[in-house]
């Protein structure tokens, strides 16, 4: 079975774009047999993913002896591109999480989709959306990345625009694809940079070439190649400045905002980095990048997610964050930190998704968290897996992202004390502002007067989540997650419990403080928001920042695209028609010649073959010694 | 002085001006075709007389007589035809009344 | 054929063709102007008597002088409306113009013809003219001939296409 | 090969025309069937010729020639490589599905489908001609039809049919004579009078011989840039693509935009470089901005547009700017992109084109203004319009990515910060495609459209043709690169010799 798995490994993404192709193209108004087959596909992949970590593990196989099998997909004079399976820890990390979220989410989509008339459409392109997203996790190569890379940011803009007859759904999905391409811009040209350099896009070939290039020619050309390539991660991974599509692509339903934007896609651009971490982490300042976006990033997500009232917008704000911290645990050097938090964050996060698409769900669609309340009577399950959440990305222990959190924040600590403080801050932030969630949601007086029950498709998943929330952490710390996935030799990891222990008072800080606002009404929320007064204002409008963008954009595409269309039809073909008009002028005086006369007509034909006689008698002489000679014409 | 070929060619350019002049001074119809075979004779005749005066061992330019004839006749027969249409069409023989072509 | 009477009528040929075609020109009534051009044809058919051509000497005359004629004159009364008198007036506004292009022209002609210096020793004087014309033409010129019998018979087609007038049917 | 193969497929349309004659004009029902039939055939024998067709060998295959003017050395000529081979196959594809797409026409439908017929035969001709004769014969044997369709058939919106046509047809003459004067000289000039030839494989090999001087070449390569360039809708010789994909009717613009316009690229390769290598490096800097400016300019103009046929007539432009650039980096990787990428946009903007076409032909509207939503009354084609504008953004998966990924990687071999201005392009292409689809396709329903149907029985059949191939070649892509490969990859030492060949800069470095 191991073995099967092993060397069949490439059937995990082939088998959920089969069912794609069949539900899309067959089965769009079979509804139940078509989430049947999805689900069925995603099974099976998840049961292969166990069977290939069982494979890692008993195989012995590490991040440095990688299982790799490759098969050719291009191959012109100068190129060639394989397509492939890579094997690792690194990869089987990610194949288990993505199968098993995504396998959960279209469980509980059963239940959330019910009733929609494109239930079939939604199951063929989470299928896709899986398909690709399985792809992307088991590349061999830049190019293959890529090209999982573009089709996840396709099925994302698909369900982002899921329901397309809401215009916003509609715009966040241009956005979302457009914002991300940006990004792929440059990674794209990151990648052909690499081509260009080494030859080669394959990890483990580029693995063994760029330590000599870098002996050789030193840092200068690679670290702008990884800028560019660093480019791909901040568009798809929701960096500032490019996250302005996150929060907008939560328009989609909530199991996409789930699976995709919370759980698997968003962390893509981490799982660039750390797949390709070979080339990052030997460009010093470059990891100084990193780090720094991430950590800004983090820091500037929960500030805006403090102010907001949509739940899914506090969540999208949340995952922000969260993958700052991610990235800020990639650009300290913590791969293992950063891959921890990954597969916590997917849990839980997308428990807290699933718990609002519930929530959403039973007070008809209603976003605005100030208008809801008192629900943890009407929906105990619900109540009681999205506490488990709030606790988890509150790090609190013993939950999940205590572990994570704390291995990342005991990373940056050890390089940089002024990233450790932004860490710690976002890290108390977003203990207050789940708590706010939790506590207007939940507490308080009902406003709802009809609640809708939660079907058992959507409470199952739910539950499974919150177990893994509370688990995967404590699991991960007690069977050594650094031992697999890693970079460079195994490290062990200790607790520095002084900087656990701080955060986590910090986390009971926000907590307390936030029953006090939201919970127990003893401070007024508003007077609060008066006081911050144009802080309040700047977070909750986000900076402006898509204003700003919105200004640039009608500046630079659409000023200057209707500046070049003038230019096209005035200057380019004004002078296309200015010629013809000429010619035609032209013409028109020739044609005063044409009288109708056709004997004035004669006349000039006449004149005409009077010239040529006179040519002829020009050469009079010449035309008689050519009869003199005897010789006829 | 014996006729030679040039009276002939003499003789053909004359009718061939008359022909031209009657050609660009007349107004109706029917007598620019008749000015049109006055010209065409006048060069059937050079035809005749390069036959007959130039050193040839055949009747070559007769046979082209033939064929200018043939071309003439089938000219008079589609003119006539034309001028037939033309008044119908315009109630006219008058070619300065039929300019639809100017410009 | 004697030198003599061949200048001879020659001359009388010219003149009166000469004559005739200033006639067709100068005559005021159409009429007049058909039959002087069958004048024409007939001198111009005597000329070619005198230039061993009796064959087609006797087709000018059938053709031409016959048929040609004829038929304009047929034309002439099918389209006329009112008295022949002043049917066949010159434009006086082009006569200037005409008389100087086909002066020129004649000229040119003339400068030419008197300049160019001919052999015209040797006189081609095959006596059977119809069986020589008949054997070059179904010979040599077999293909020539073909077509222009496909030409007369789409010139009548067309003409009859044409007087019948194709859009009334 | 004793098989004229390539013959019969030439032929075969035009049998489909003599047939047609003979069928009255009334019964509109089997004219467009005898047309559909004879495409189906042609595109069969095509793929068998594709699948036969031996890539490890490479060079012309399916040969043949007959003498036909010898004293001017021009016979009837054709063979297929693995350059050409991708170009009948595209035109094949897109013919058949321009007769599909044209399945409603009731305006004269035989006159139409004839015409169709023959411009679909030129079209092919040029791309198996192995004599430059037969290649200028089928180019002009082309022009002719479109003109006459365009005006017939047409549709008026912002510019008159009329106009559309006369602009149309005017571009394509004007360029043809430039073409024609470079190729007269080049007739002229490649051999001695006794061994003066057409045929292009002889004339590329003129150059060893020494008779093309380099100044001779590069004033020839520059008449055949005009002619082929203004083919190729090249900046600024282009504003004859939109105003006359606009007026248009449907099948046209799918043919224009789909296969005519690669004539340009196919005859900057096969006379341009081969015949004139020179000349070809000479002006290659200039071709490359050139190209740019198509890239970016074209795109930004495609983000305002408000009629969809501009839209994809620009964008049509942006994308011809790739297969510029492809083609003056000039190395083997770029150039099968090049290729490949006539390829590519061939088969997408005549998805695109169909699916206008027909959204045009139920509701009379194209404006991005007008329509909204239609994804809820004509899903399939809405789907079809996704998948070509999908593979315009140049979506891994679809047909579009390999062939813009080629040019990139060719490119940055030769001008790297160039080709960093040429990736941005790709930006702009999803900002101008998304914003129409979304625009277009999505939104809330509109009931004024209810009454208008989506796509059925044959008009299907284009969505479905080219829906295939798109995705087919964007997954397999080795089926495409492999067949365009066996005919760039023996070009390598070619080109590597070029690199001595001074170019434009060497030049207006000598100024400086």
């Amino acid at each position: 079975m191991e073995q099967f798995a092993l060397t069949h490994a490439w059937l995990i993404p082939l088998v959920p774009a089969a069912a794609f192709a069949i539900i899309g193209l067959f089965l769009q108004n079979f509804h139940k047999l078509s989430a049947a087959i999805a689900i069925l596909a995603i099974t099976f992949g998840f049961v292969m993913s166990l069977g290939i970590a069982g494979a890692v593990f008993n195989l012995g196989i590490t991040v440095d002896a990688p299982f790799v099998q490759r098969i050719e997909w291009i191959k012109i004079a100068g190129l060639q591109f394989d397509m492939g399976v890579i094997i690792d820890p690194l990869s089987v990390l990610m194949l288990l999480v993505v199968t098993l979220v995504s396998l959960l989410v279209q469980i509980y989509s059963v239940g959330y989709m019910k009733g929609d008339k494109g239930f079939g459409r939604f199951f063929s392109y989470m299928s896709l959306f899986s398909a690709s997203m399985l792809g992307l996790n088991i590349s061999i190569n830049f190019v293959q990345m890529y090209v999982f890379w573009e089709l996840v940011g396709l099925c994302s803009y698909l369900l982002i625009g899921f329901y397309y007859y809401r215009i916003p759904a509609r715009e966040a999905a241009k956005k979302a694809f457009i914002t991300t391409r940006i990004g792929d811009f440059g990674l794209l040209i990151g990648i052909l940079l690499l081509q260009m350099l080494f030859g080669t896009v394959d990890f483990i070939q580029l693995r063994q070439v760029i330590p000599v290039y870098l002996m050789a020619n030193g840092a200068g050309v690679l670290t702008i190649i990884g800028i560019l390539l660093f480019m791909g991660p901040i568009g798809k991974s929701g960096q500032f400045p490019l996250h302005v599509w996150l929060p907008d692509a939560m328009e989609g339903p909530a199991p996409v905002s789930a699976l995709i934007h919370a759980a698997t896609m968003v962390v893509a651009g981490v799982y660039l980095v750390a797949r390709a971490y070979f080339l990052f982490a030997s460009l010093p300042i470059l990891m100084n990048i990193i780090a720094w976006i991430g950590a800004f990033t983090a820091f500037f997500g929960a500030s805006i997610a403090f102010s907001q009232h949509a739940i899914k917008r506090i969540l999208a704000y949340s995952t922000i964050s969260q993958l700052g911290y991610m990235m800020l645990a990639l650009g300290v050097g913590s791969l293992t930190a950063s891959m921890f938090h990954l597969m916590t964050h997917a849990f839980f996060k997308s428990l807290l998704f699933l718990c609002a698409g519930a929530v959403m769900h039973a007070v008809n669609e209603e976003a605005d968290i100030f208008k809801m309340g008192g629900l943890r009577r009407k929906m105990p399950v619900v109540f009681v897996t999205m506490t488990i959440g709030v606790l988890a990305i509150s790090g609190l222990p013993p939950f999940s992202g205590f572990f994570s959190k704390d291995a990342i924040l005991a990373a940056a600590a050890h390089v940089s004390m002024p990233l450790y403080l932004i860490g710690i801050v976002t890290a108390f932030m977003t203990a207050f502002y789940m708590a706010r969630l939790l506590f207007l949601v939940f507490f308080g007086e009902s406003r709802q007067k009809e609640v809708h029950k939660v079907s058992r498709f959507m409470q199952l998943p739910l539950i499974v989540l919150a177990a893994l929330a509370v688990v995967s952490g404590l699991g991960g710390y007690v069977y050594n997650f650094g031992d697999w996935v890693r970079f460079g030799p195994p490290v062990v990891e200790h607790m520095d419990w002084l900087l656990a222990s701080t955060s986590t008072l910090l986390s009971l800080l926000a907590f307390v403080l936030a029953w006090n606002i939201y919970g127990s009404k003893r401070w007024s929320s508003d007077i609060i928001a008066k006081k911050l007064g144009i802080i309040y204002t700047i977070t909750f409008n986000k900076y402006y920042i898509d204003e700003f963008y919105a200004l640039l954009c009608r500046i630079f595409i659409d000023g200057i695209g209707k500046i070049m269309y003038f230019i096209d039809l005035y200057i380019i073909d004004g002078t296309v028609n200015a010629v013809s008009a000429l010619v035609l002028l032209f013409s028109k005086l020739l044609s005063k010649f044409q009288t109708g006369q056709v004997q004035r007509y004669a006349a000039v034909f006449v004149c005409g073959v009077v010239i040529l006689l006179l040519c002829t008698i020009m050469y009079l002489d010449k035309v008689n010694g050519v009869l003199a000679a005897g010789g006829a014409f | 002085m014996t006729v030679g070929m040039t009276h002939f060619l003499i003789l053909s350019a004359l009718l061939f001006c008359i022909g031209l002049y009657g050609l660009l001074v007349k107004r109706n119809l029917f007598s620019i075709l008749m000015c049109i075979e006055l010209m065409l004779n006048a060069v059937n005749i050079n035809f005749a007389a390069f036959n007959y005066f130039l050193p040839m061992p055949d009747l070559s330019g007769q046979v082209m007589m033939i064929f200018s004839i043939t071309v003439a006749a089938a000219e008079v027969a589609v003119g006539l035809a034309l001028i037939f249409r033309i008044y119908h069409d315009f109630a006219t023989v008058n070619i300065d009344k039929i300019n639809n072509m100017k410009g | 054929m004697n030198d003599g009477i061949f200048t001879v009528m020659f001359y009388l040929a010219a003149i009166i063709a000469v004559t005739a075609a200033w006639g067709v020109i100068y005559c005021k009534n159409l009429v007049h102007s058909a039959l002087f051009l069958a004048l024409c044809f007939i001198a111009v058919a005597g000329l070619y008597a005198l230039l061993n051509a009796d064959f087609l000497a006797a087709v000018q005359i059938m053709v031409y002088a016959g048929t040609v004629v004829i038929l304009i004159v047929l034309g002439i009364m099918m389209t006329r409306r009112v008295s022949m008198d002043r049917s066949n007036v010159m434009e006086k506004s082009s006569i200037l113009g005409a008389a100087v292009v086909s002066l020129l022209l004649l000229v040119c002609l003339l400068l030419i013809f008197l300049n160019v210096s001919f052999v015209d020793s040797a006189v081609n004087d095959i006596q059977d003219t119809v069986g020589a014309l008949a054997q070059l033409l179904l010979t040599h010129y077999v293909l020539a001939f073909e077509i222009a019998a496909v030409l007369l018979l789409s010139a009548m087609i067309g003409a009859i296409v044409l007087a019948k007038g194709a859009d009334e049917k | 090969m004793d098989f004229p193969l390539l013959t019969i497929i030439l032929v075969i349309p035009l049998l489909a025309v003599g047939l047609l004659m003979f069928i009255p004009p009334s019964s509109f029902k089997s004219v467009k069937v005898v047309a559909a039939t004879a495409m189906c055939i042609s595109l069969g024998l095509t793929i068998y010729a594709y699948v036969t067709y031996d890539s490890s060998i490479g060079g012309m295959q399916f040969t043949q020639s007959i003498p036909w003017i010898s004293d001017l050395g021009v016979s009837y000529s054709v063979g297929v490589d693995g350059i050409s081979l991708p170009m009948l196959f595209l035109t094949n594809v897109i013919g058949l599905a321009a007769v599909f797409s044209s399945w409603n026409i009731n305006v004269r439908p035989k006159e139409f489908f004839i015409l169709l017929l023959i411009l679909i035969t030129g079209v092919m001709g040029t791309f198996v001609a192995c004599d430059l004769f037969i290649f200028l014969l089928c180019y002009e044997l082309v022009v002719i039809p479109i003109y006459i369709m365009v005006i017939i058939w047409g549709s008026t919106k912002r510019v008159t049919k009329e106009y559309a046509g006369m602009k149309l047809t005017i571009y394509l003459l004007m360029g043809s004579a430039f073409m024609l004067v470079g190729v007269v000289a080049l007739y002229l000039q490649a051999f001695p009078a006794e061994l003066r030839t057409f045929d292009i494989a002889a004339l590329s090999n003129a150059h060893l011989y020494g008779t093309l001087s380099q100044s001779f070449q590069i004033i020839v390569f520059f008449l055949l840039l005009l002619g082929f360039g203004t083919l190729l809708s090249m900046f600024p010789f282009h504003t004859w693509s939109p105003d006359g994909y606009a007026g248009a009717p449907t099948a046209v613009s799918m043919i224009h935009a789909g296969v005519l316009k690669k004539i340009g690229g196919y005859g900057l390769i096969r006379l341009g470089l081969l015949i004139l290598p020179a000349g070809a490096k000479f002006w290659a800097p200039l071709i490359i901005i050139l190209g740019l400016a198509n890239v970016i300019y074209a795109a930004y103009i495609a983000i305002v547009q408000k009629d969809l046929k501009y839209v994809v007539g620009y964008s049509s432009v942006s994308h011809m700017g790739y297969v510029l650039l492809g083609f003056a980096a000039l190395n083997t990787i770029s150039l099968t992109g090049a290729v490949a990428n006539m390829v590519a946009h061939g088969i997408m903007s005549a998805l695109f084109f169909a699916v206008i076409g027909y959204v045009y032909e139920k509701t009379h509207m194209r404006s991005v203004d007008q329509l909204r939503g239609i994804a809820h009354q004509m899903p399939r084609i809405s789907v079809g319009f996704m998948l070509a504008g999908m593979s315009s953004v140049g979506l891994p998966g679809l047909i579009g990515f390999i062939p813009e990924y080629t040019i990139f990687l060719g490119l940055f071999k030769v001008y790297p910060f160039l080709a960093m201005l040429a990736v941005s392009g790709i930006v702009f292409t999803a900002i101008y495609i998304l914003r129409v689809l979304q625009k277009v396709l999505f939104g809330p329903r509109d009931y004024g459209l209810d009454k208008y149907k989506d796509a059925k029985g044959a008009e299907l059949v284009p969505l479905f043709l080219l829906g295939t191939v798109l995705v087919l070649f964007g997954l397999f892509p080795q089926l495409l690169m492999g067949v365009i490969n066996s005919g760039v990859a023996p070009l390598g030492p070619f080109l590597q010799e070029l690199n001595n060949v001074p170019s434009l800069l060497v030049t207006l470095g000598g100024i400086w």
